[in-house]
């Protein structure tokens, strides 16, 4: 047991992943002797060289495309788009090739790819700079879609994403990378694809990911102080979305909440809601809603803090929620 | 069409078939294996002539010819070998034929009863690729990893292999193809760019994607360009093994252009006449890929008629197989292609499986 | 008042708006002596010249890229993209210039670009030509997403389209191009971001586009016979949705069932369906349901019939609709 | 850095400021008009150095560097008048000084209290672009634009125009650029591509992006391709001159690479001692394009104390206006932003307002 930074966590989830397997590469913009904008990389091309930690031109169709055929000759490559506002260059081969190559070939071929993208706000950043294009990918068939909160997933998840047979968008809430957590390198992880109460309670439930879970964890410690008990929920695989454990916490609570940064229409909360009221109809004592960014492009950073849900506003939701 | 070829043109036949020099490239085959270039050439212009009576019968839902581009194709094809990687458009039914991929696993794409349907591994001919350009980038990534599997600049160039793409003239204009060369520049990946410039993208001339010839295209990304005239197998067999061998050893990319043309419709839901002449096409039809090839070889003396009697009876054969088996295409369930999104299909989309099932099966009682 | 295929429809609507405004132009690949692959610019170049009506170098980044210039520079353009699965490539463009530009120039800037995209399936086509990725446009902020599903929305949306000062992306659903309907020429049209009902009903609400609202007239009227009131709506405007009108008939009937071609996960359906459980929450009878596309890529031309919904599906739908 | 210029290499200043010729490009300014260059590329290193400054007490979020460029910068913008069309990417601070943009407008963006917020058709100056490439497609789009006003080609050469796009060496590598170049071509539209290769992309050194000189990228497509010392003010006033004429003229587009070196961190949050050493860096800030023209006009005996002190006035003038007034911009009013997204706002967008200000207006009754 360790505590690790988020970064430190990935990278040492990345560098046990080169380890293991001689067919994980990596590949990006500025990953190699810098170790990445955000050093999620560093030091790993020294210590496994320029062919498996590689610097890309600055092009990124360029870098998914030759992912997939790295992976059609049976490499794992995990590659690294510098912003999220960066990856819509890449988009059509992520969505045309990448994530349904496997069936245009009849379910021949293999797709391991991990595409890593710092993703979110909150960090004070200029345009382009702090996107939440989840919804984007989970729209997309074929392609598996998770993110992690805390450094403990971070370390896993990254390594359960490598060994994927599918390609899997792994975001990471960069807003989050220098907060720290334990870390246990020994433990059986959670499986990729499943959601985790992260607090449990029975009033209503807040089903988050990525940044947005320690704010509704602060969120439901706030509110216990109010007497209200809040589940928080971490959804941690936003395609597939864990159904079952969905359910089963809407079900006892008979109140959801969704909160993402991205805007709110056709974000995920649309998904998660949708199917809640279609599988929880009779149980639901209150209207799922949605805390979200606003259905604006992302502000300029001295009022992010206006577009971002945050503690009060998952609040004002619970009262509304509960008010219902 | 484009201006006429210059200098930089590579051409070995002329289009009545006499055999010229070229200081760089040589043909270095027998007139057995020109015989063999003719024999799938003939198959494959007899496939794509079934494949478009096919489609004119509704019997596929399109078909993009082949017609006129034979000498690239299969000379192209013809430099190829174990373990190199070919990656086509969706034209390259010749390319396909010449690698062994069977014709039936072709056309099941076209009739619509299937995905791409060949063993991509085992024939080393890579999908179909429909979206303009995007498979210049999976031939770069698959060198590269040729590249890290020591498959390059061996002591034995006999364990050496590249990828081959394959891509139009309107491809260039796109910009995974510029990508394309970029990496394969930045990294030397062994990859040969194999364009052809069949003059005509859809309804849009050369000139609307490029105003100077095409070929030197790649030189500003570092990547060296040839132009071969696509209607001359022999020029097309020696420009493509001189590239592909300096791929194999380790000296990088080249872009070769072969000058050819489609002589027939873009696909057959085309109609050429909107924005093509007749004397335009007349004119290449006087080039005709196979013609000249077969106007060689008789001057040579290399062609008799119990050659000839025998590929007629082959092609005859094959077009009698494809127009048999087309129709015997299974259909397919479309229950299965849920196993075939995912390689550990999510539990929400199995659900899915069974209900549509389930929804199927509903039909089947009230029927009953 | 004249009987026109959809096809001729658009032609009109973008001859009309050619001769009206000198600003307005076409580009787009193989519209000008080929008309385009579906001929709806058919005839255009040789009338307005190859400055108005451009045959672009094949590359769709270029296509938008170039359109953003050009409407910066007080011109209208109208692009094409030649099918639905082709749109990829000018994604980025799309959605982090087209859609913000104004945005980012604090609203000083506007950008009255359509883009014109032939859409969903039917056709018997092969891969990518049968795509419908409505969804990835109506979750991007700035854009308005709209799409015809008859003869006369079609020549009078599109010229609404192209004067708007948004942009626009304009779906054109081309199994239907060659179907017939009256066009008046003369009426007042619809506002562009107004939903119509098709078809008035008390017992349950369908709500539809494009494609799909003849599929749904045709089961509303099998429904009919069993003696099932279905009210049709056709949502005609995606981005924004119109709610009012969606909320007033849910509201009436208390079920809402909404169909589209799209895969389910994070399609459309997704955010209709969590607004209406948001607004009306309380006058539900049963879940909004939803009937799609299934969450696997476009299968192969013979078992398309299976993937889209069809008529059966949607009455399938109303039947446990109504059993809820 | 990369290989050494060849004969290519357009250079009308030495680096320790002797004048040459070269027989393609001629400066036709006089001194007066050298010293107003030197102005604005001491103007803008003081604005640059101000807002590293801020950007280190906190007081922006991030600053893009441009010491180093400001030669490149100002001649290519001393080149261009009305009613050309600039193109920015993110860090032509110096071009935007020369084009008379406000530099508390610029500086709003990297402080975070604004979007872009100059008036970029009353500056000719569109807005900086931060995703690498877009913007060349933009200007190709813009100067089909002027093409269609009527702006090339004139009997009076006076009412002409072009558009000029600036990027960086990195940004060759992308999709865009590449059809940029092939749209410009395809059109012949009035563009001139200017590129800064300052020889890093971040991290990586130019030789990622391409292992032969970048000026020959262009050729292939069919645009001229040019490689001016980008540290010497007067080679790049007379190539972007040149470059501009024949845009204007109607002859299309031209291609410049401008080799220069980014003296600073790729931007505030960057470490060079990352991945390049202190020698380079030595080696250009022996090529400092200030010195360069100083060394030039004192050579001359145009250049006095008294202009020196003047312009040492000015600069500190700025620097304290600057430094002032960046602390006093107004914050922004989030509720204003829901307006900016449309031309006509949807009404689920303005009730978002509506619920945000109700939602605010809340806290106020709670805090009261
Ligand atoms: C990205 C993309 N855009 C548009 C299309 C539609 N399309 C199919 S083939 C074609 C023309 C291709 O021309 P070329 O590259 O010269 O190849 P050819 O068909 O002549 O072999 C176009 C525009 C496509 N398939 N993909
Ligand atoms: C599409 C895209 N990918 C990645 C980035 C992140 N990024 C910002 S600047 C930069 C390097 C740009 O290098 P260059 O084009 O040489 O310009 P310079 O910064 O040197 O002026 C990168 C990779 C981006 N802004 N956009
Ligand atoms: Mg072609
Ligand atoms: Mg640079």
């Amino acid at each position: 047991m360790t505590t690790l930074t988020m970064a430190k966590a990935l990278n040492a989830g990345l560098r046990r992943a080169l380890e293991a397997d001689p067919k994980v590469l990596l590949a990006g913009e500025d990953i190699g002797k810098l170790g990445g904008v955000f050093r999620i990389t560093e030091g790993l091309q020294a210590d496994f060289g320029r062919d498996r930690v590689v610097d890309s031109p600055l092009a990124e169709a360029g870098i998914i495309g030759t992912a997939v055929g790295l992976a059609l000759r049976g490499y794992r490559p995990v590659v690294e788009i510098q912003f999220d506002g960066f990856v819509w260059p890449g988009f059509d081969q992520i969505t045309s090739q990448l994530s349904r190559l496997r069936f245009r070939s009849m379910g021949r071929l293999t797709l391991p790819v991990v595409v890593r993208i710092p993703y979110g706000g909150g960090i004070g950043a200029i345009e382009h700079h702090s996107e939440s294009p989840e919804s984007y990918f989970a729209h997309t068939p074929g392609l598996k879609v998770v993110t992690c909160s805390n450094p403990l997933d971070a370390y896993w998840m990254i390594q359960q994403a490598i060994s994927s047979d599918d390609p899997v968008i792994f975001l990471e809430p960069k807003r989050r990378y220098h907060e720290k957590g334990e870390v246990d390198t020994g433990a059986e992880p959670l499986p990729l694809h499943q959601a985790r109460i992260v607090k449990s309670g029975s009033d209503a439930t807040l089903l988050a990911y990525g940044p947005m879970v320690r704010t509704c964890v602060e969120a439901a410690l706030v509110a216990a102080e109010e007497g209200r008990d809040l589940e928080v929920i971490d959804l941690r695989s936003l395609s597939p979305l864990d159904d079952a454990a969905i359910v089963e916490s809407v079900r006892r609570t008979g109140r959801a909440i969704v909160v993402h940064e991205a805007s709110r229409s056709g974000g995920l909360g649309a998904e998660v809601a949708a199917r809640i009221q279609e599988t929880c109809f009779y149980d639901l004592e209150a209207p799922v809603l949605r805390v979200t960014g606003y259905d604006i492009p992302y502000p300029p950073a001295h009022v992010e803090g206006k577009f971002l849900p945050d503690l009060d506003r998952v609040l004002d939701a619970v009262d509304r929620s509960l008010a219902a | 069409m484009s201006e006429t070829p210059g200098a930089d043109f590579v051409q070995l036949l002329t289009p009545d078939g006499r055999r010229i020099d070229n200081c760089d490239y040589r043909f270095d085959g027998d007139d057995a294996e020109v015989r063999e270039y003719l024999r799938q050439m003939v198959l494959a212009r007899r496939l794509d002539a079934e494949a478009t009576a096919l489609q004119r019968k509704g019997e596929l839902g399109l078909w993009p010819p082949s017609l006129g581009q034979e000498a690239a194709q299969i000379g192209s094809a013809a430099a190829t070998r174990a373990p190199d990687e070919i990656v086509p458009s969706y034209r390259e039914h010749g390319v396909l034929l010449s690698a062994d991929v069977d014709p039936l696993d072709v056309l099941k794409t076209f009739r619509g009863t299937s995905m791409v349907d060949w063993d991509s591994r085992a024939t080393r001919v890579h999908l179909y690729s429909f979206v303009i350009g995007t498979q210049t980038l999976h031939a770069v990534g698959m060198a590269m990893g040729m590249q890290r599997d020591g498959l390059v600049g061996n002591p034995d160039p006999a364990d050496d292999g590249a990828a081959i793409v394959y891509f139009g003239d309107g491809a260039t204009s796109q910009g995974d193809v510029s990508e394309a060369f970029v990496f394969a520049a930045s990294y030397k990946a062994p990859v040969v760019f194999f364009c052809q410039n069949n003059q005509w993208a859809i309804s849009e001339p050369i000139e609307v994607q490029s105003r100077i010839p095409l070929y030197r295209r790649s030189a500003g990304f570092g990547v060296p360009g040839v132009r071969v005239d696509g209607n001359d197998v022999l020029a097309v067999k020696a420009v493509t093994d001189a590239a592909l061998a300096r791929a194999r050893r380790g000296d990088g990319p080249t872009f070769v252009e072969a000058f050819t043309y489609r002589m027939g419709a873009h696909t057959t839901s085309d109609d050429p006449t909107k924005y093509r002449g007749r004397d335009e096409e007349e004119k290449w039809r006087r080039r005709d890929p196979i013609a000249r090839v077969r106007a060689y070889l008789t001057a040579q003396g290399a062609l008799d008629q119990s050659f000839e009697d025998a590929l007629a009876a082959e092609a005859d054969a094959l077009a009698e197989r494809i127009r048999t088996e087309v129709l015997e295409l299974p259909e397919p369930a479309f229950e299965d292609l849920f196993a075939n999104a995912y390689a550990d299909t999510p539990a929400a989309v199995e659900a899915q499986r069974e209900a549509y099932l389930a929804y199927e099966a509903s039909f089947e009682e009230t029927d009953a």
